[in-house]
């Protein structure tokens, strides 16, 4: 789970990692009101679950409180990547003297936390890591022992911090940051800038955080951050239905068991020459149920010409599967022809109720190569040999 | 032979009562699997479809020296579950529970080896070596014994491939489910290395997905280490672009963790790469008969 | 550093141990009001730092008030192998109908920490340990790893406790313990009897507990439990100056540095015929001051009849003891005999000062053993031929 | 050859411009030790007799091959200069800081083995290999080269023992003192192990002390393990019972651990034990005229 700036630095406050004073606003008006709060200058920063707001300009100065709730008004309603800003933070502007970077993740393949940091930041790090890779302090952390001040030392110090006092400072922040990192559970903390004022003072001036979200059941106050209306509403109503749904742009609806499974029908659905319109998984389960709500999901998405049901059942048992489309075709209009390739756990005995019942719009097909082919013909495309 | 699970596994159930666990255990003993003990907690004394219960897993491998874990208890009790098969002696786990705090397994992982143990999982479909034993939720209908290893990322897209397999003829010696969590107790690189040790695996299928670096890993491994020919097939080649904040993951793998870059990386260390499971199927059974 | 009965319990429930309600007394006035307080039936413990206080009458059950000042009146200034009485614990009797065993310690050759539980407590559980090994429960926690909820399961489950209210509540307070072990930096924790009631509620009714003095500094409100008055005068009197001193029973003071070296130096009196009069380490250092205070807390023992100075010098220097040995001779008045040894560090310096200041009451000796024979001989012993 | 210190030992002290540091650092290269760094957080770029001083031990490695630790740091540094030491790559690390808390110690300890490295102390006098290294407080001039192995609990008393023995025209392969404290890096079956294997090494002497059960295992390893002769020496024969409270540390060890219990199991492990340091001496001496 992704949290927004303004969340994050929650989170980094309590932990003890500076950051800047600020309030959130949904309005103009409440904009107004933060900045009067903070007195003098102030930033107006969008809130968006996704990076560029500064280019897209979701990050604006306001030199009081006044022209505050203008910028708020200008950023209220943006769209950035997709993102429509529903929330703006009103921070108190900072003097820089230095942007640096500095984030903690995990280490997939190394199985360790990894700090990465560098003097060189405020920019796109991935340009800085591909370009001045010897600029940027990689350093893991064995998550048995867990952070030492050694820790601290090497990233200062291999990453050329030539102050004492702000090495100091670094150096005590990233074992705070060791902390929020392994007290909330997060997959990644990221600050950049991580900012020095001309006083010498160092503090996080933006934050991207995300929490697993198999620990959230320990952290029911950032469980609670989680902001349903960032996604679009048939993803919101798919998650509520416990179903993964992400919409695409193409005409062939995709339904299957298994984030793979789906994975690769999507590039079959690709290589045959056709477009899919979703992905759509219904998980391990794959109940009666789930499989109704899923194709409520997928046919209220206009674009869709006609939906591949890709199921190879191992906990999901086929005859079930077959019972939810026929369940779905009884409860819901749907205009759509649907192409199914059952096989695994109860395949026949599921072939044999879609048989039976025979609904119109309903084609069975022995593999996932001609099912794509099918679906992808009923889309009404040309299918491309593969 | 074939690796991590065969006739000489015998398997305790943590979860055994549970209802995954007492679907699922009883199912791998049919298939021939030795299933000596199920634990749950409270429940000892019991029995599951004439599976012994214990109060624990040290009881159970004491009583039926059981040297195999399968770990089906709800994810808040999986990590207590993981180090009490550990602490208990159990070479082997296999955690088919998803849903497990990552910071919390990067702990178990490291205790898991440390101590000389082998898991794979979390939420991973288990292992089946064909003919010998099935230790998980793999429907070993699909599969036939032969000599192909085949190790995945992915359930059901794992069940696909075997079945295009088998649909060819071709067997498998062992097929390993590693899971798809942020951290996992095995990686491609580690079930790689069973599989070129073992006599009875004569090529490998690896069936890996977008996202991370293992398949990156897997490639630079199979071309320094491996003289069995290892098959891959990738997911995820239209997948969209993640939504992905921060920029660390990117950095760290050095990779953009697209399906592209993945069979790029393995084609350069000479795997031979499908874009679709028929695909891969077929030149599995082309280098079968050409070889 | 070893903690009362009233202050290990006061850690105990700090980390969500049950213990019971009680008050501290050191009249038998105070004893009453506690009493008061708590109402009813109340134990009377008499607050020593050793063990068997219930076979030496230290313990005792009073109905009511008067009758807990009463035997607090008994109890108080009563001396408990080697220990006077100066405290009381004034506790809420308990009901009880099991006793069990748990603790917690330092297991050093294994170098993990290890629970002990056994259902048979209450009594002197190396007794049962010779005896019933089979019932006492021996199970090691990974540090690395910590407590995990399998131990408490294993503990009750291989001690063999069936009623399963009672269980979960072992298990759990296991768990506890451990918090409290490793948050306290305790090297022992120990409940004996760790009691059932009738009511099927499980309660720590003592407490053993030893923390480890290399981490007070981390725990400023556990350092401030050490009761100075517990020791000897002579002892305390040489732990404020940072001297290690224990008083035995013999006539030859020993004097050396390291504690490996005095262990021996009194083994060698022992074995020429002689009886240390205790044991007595510089340490590491061995600065001049530092020997005149040990040679002051030395002298201050009318039973010393000489005293060995063993000395060999490695951080410690030869030459800055001779220097100590001098100026004590100025300063203090000893009228005991000094058989003094050198060797090591600046060996030769030291020998050549104190030949050259030649006081009348002091002897060099080449070796340990020689000095040995010497020290003994004016204490006025005979000699055995070793 | 040797143990743990020789003449490839080349060392960083970490804590060199402190007061012991500065003292035993310089005093340890004019012993002929390769003291090739310090260590000192804020301090790199200075010098201490000629030793170049570095901000981290990570970098003093990179820059001087250093492979080896000793740590003079005060206590409440001392735990992380061990990780750092490990992190660095150092494979050997003699802490001779005292006051380590002990369950911080225990994490330290499970660290430095699991990461393969070797450690003796906290709060140890260090290792010296006569005429080749000496790294640590341990007063050289005391000791002569030689074939004896020596190892302590105890350091004053170790100097006593090799000075017994240097009187007597014996001298010593290494001198090895391990540290009293609860938590030590090396136990004495450790150093046993190493010197069972050092060919430069012909009898061994280990000098124990009253309390815990290192030396019964000492004894129950030589008697399996070890073809060399092992003499010992224990101290506190006529020490008085410890006032000790619970009964939890007796019944771990299951042995009393007074010196006579220890000289008992020694002696029935084939270990000729001395009741002086003197006798201890004789006993080699003695031996060494026979063979």
């Amino acid at each position: 789970m992704d949290l927004y700036e303004y969340q994050g630095k929650e989170l980094f406050a309590h932990y003890g990692i500076p950051v800047s004073d600020g309030g959130l606003a949904a309005t103009p008006e409440e904009a107004r009101v933060a900045a009067e709060e903070l007195g003098g200058q102030v930033v107006v920063k969008a809130q968006v679950l996704t990076g560029g707001r500064g280019k897209a300009g979701g990050i604006k100065l306001a030199e009081d409180a006044s022209e505050a709730e203008a910028r708020a008004r200008d950023i209220l309603g943006m769209d950035i990547r997709g993102h429509v800003v529903r929330k703006v933070w009103i921070e108190k502007a900072s003097e820089i003297a230095k942007e640096y970077y500095l984030s903690l993740t995990f280490d997939r393949g190394e199985k360790k936390p990894l700090f990465m940091f560098t003097t060189q930041g405020g920019v796109d790090i991935e340009e800085v890591a591909a370009e001045h890779p010897e600029a940027l302090v990689r350093l893991h952390v064995d998550p048995r022992v867990g952070f030492q001040p050694f820790h601290g030392r090497r990233l200062t110090q291999e990453g050329g911090v030539a102050d004492a006092g702000e090495a100091k400072q670094i150096q005590a922040l990233a074992g705070k940051l060791y902390g929020c990192f392994v007290g909330s559970d997060a997959l990644l903390c990221e600050m950049n800038p991580l900012i020095v004022t001309p006083a010498g003072e160092v503090r996080a001036l933006d934050s991207k955080f995300t929490v697993d979200d198999n620990a959230l059941y320990k952290h029911p106050h950032i469980a609670e951050m989680r902001d349903l209306e960032a996604y679009p509403p048939e993803e919101r109503a798919a998650r509520e239905k416990g179903v993964t749904y992400v919409k695409l742009d193409g005409e062939v609806g995709i339904l299957g068991n298994g984030a793979g499974l789906v994975m690769s029908t999507l590039d079959v659905i690709a290589i045959v020459g056709g477009r899919p319109a979703n992905f759509c998984d219904l998980g391990g389960g794959g109940s009666a149920e789930g499989v109704v709500d899923a194709l409520e999901v997928i046919t209220a998405d206009p674009q869709v010409q006609s939906i591949f049901f890709n199921i190879f059942g191992g906990i999901t048992r086929c005859d079930e599967v077959a019972r939810g489309i026929l369940q779905a075709l009884e409860q819901i209009d749907i205009a759509q022809s649907i192409v199914v390739r059952l096989d695994g756990t109860n395949a026949e005995e599921g072939r044999r109720m879609l048989q039976e019942a025979a609904p119109p719009n309903l084609h069975t097909e022995p593999t996932m190569l001609d099912a794509a082919r099918r679906a992808v013909e009923l889309a009404g495309e040309t299918v491309e040999v593969a | 032979m074939a690796i991590l699970v065969d006739s000489e596994t015998r398997l305790v159930v943590q979860g055994l009562t549970g209802s995954e666990g007492s679907f699922h255990g009883p199912r791998n003993k049919a298939y021939g699997t030795q299933v000596v003990a199920g634990v749950t907690p409270g429940k000892g004394g019991q029995e599951v479809d004439g599976i012994p219960v214990f109060d624990g897993v040290a009881e159970a491998v004491a009583e039926t020296g059981a040297n195999t874990s399968m770990i089906f208890v709800p994810a808040r009790f999986a990590i207590d579950a993981i180090y009490e098969a550990v602490d208990a002696g159990i070479h082997t786990i296999a955690c088919i529970s998803e849903g497990l705090p990552a910071h919390e397994m990067l702990g178990a992982y490291w205790h898991v080896r440390g101590e000389g143990a082998r898991m794979i999982g979390p939420n991973c479909p288990g292992a089946l070596s064909p003919g010998k034993a099935n230790v998980g939720i793999i429907p070993a209908e699909v599969f036939a014994e032969g000599s192909v290893g085949l190790v995945s990322r992915s359930g059901t897209l794992t069940y696909q491939i075997g079945h295009e397999l088998a649909q060819r003829g071709l067997g498998n010696s062992t097929i390993v489910g590693i899971g798809g969590d942020p951290v996992v107790g095995s990686s491609f690189v580690d079930v790689l290395a069973l599989f070129e040790a073992d006599p009875e695996t004569e090529s490998v299928v690896m069936v890996g997905e977008i996202g991370g670096e293992e398949e990156e890993k897997a490639a630079r491994y199979i071309e320094r280490e491996m003289s069995k020919p290892v098959f891959a097939y990738i997911a995820g080649f239209t997948a969209p672009p993640g939504k992905t904040m921060g920029h660390a993951g990117a950095i760290i793998s050095g990779s953009s963790g697209t399906a592209q870059a993945k069979k790029d990386a393995l084609e350069a260390c000479g795997v031979r790469v499908g874009t679709t499971p028929t695909e891969v199927a077929e030149l599995v059974v082309a280098a079968a008969a050409s070889g």
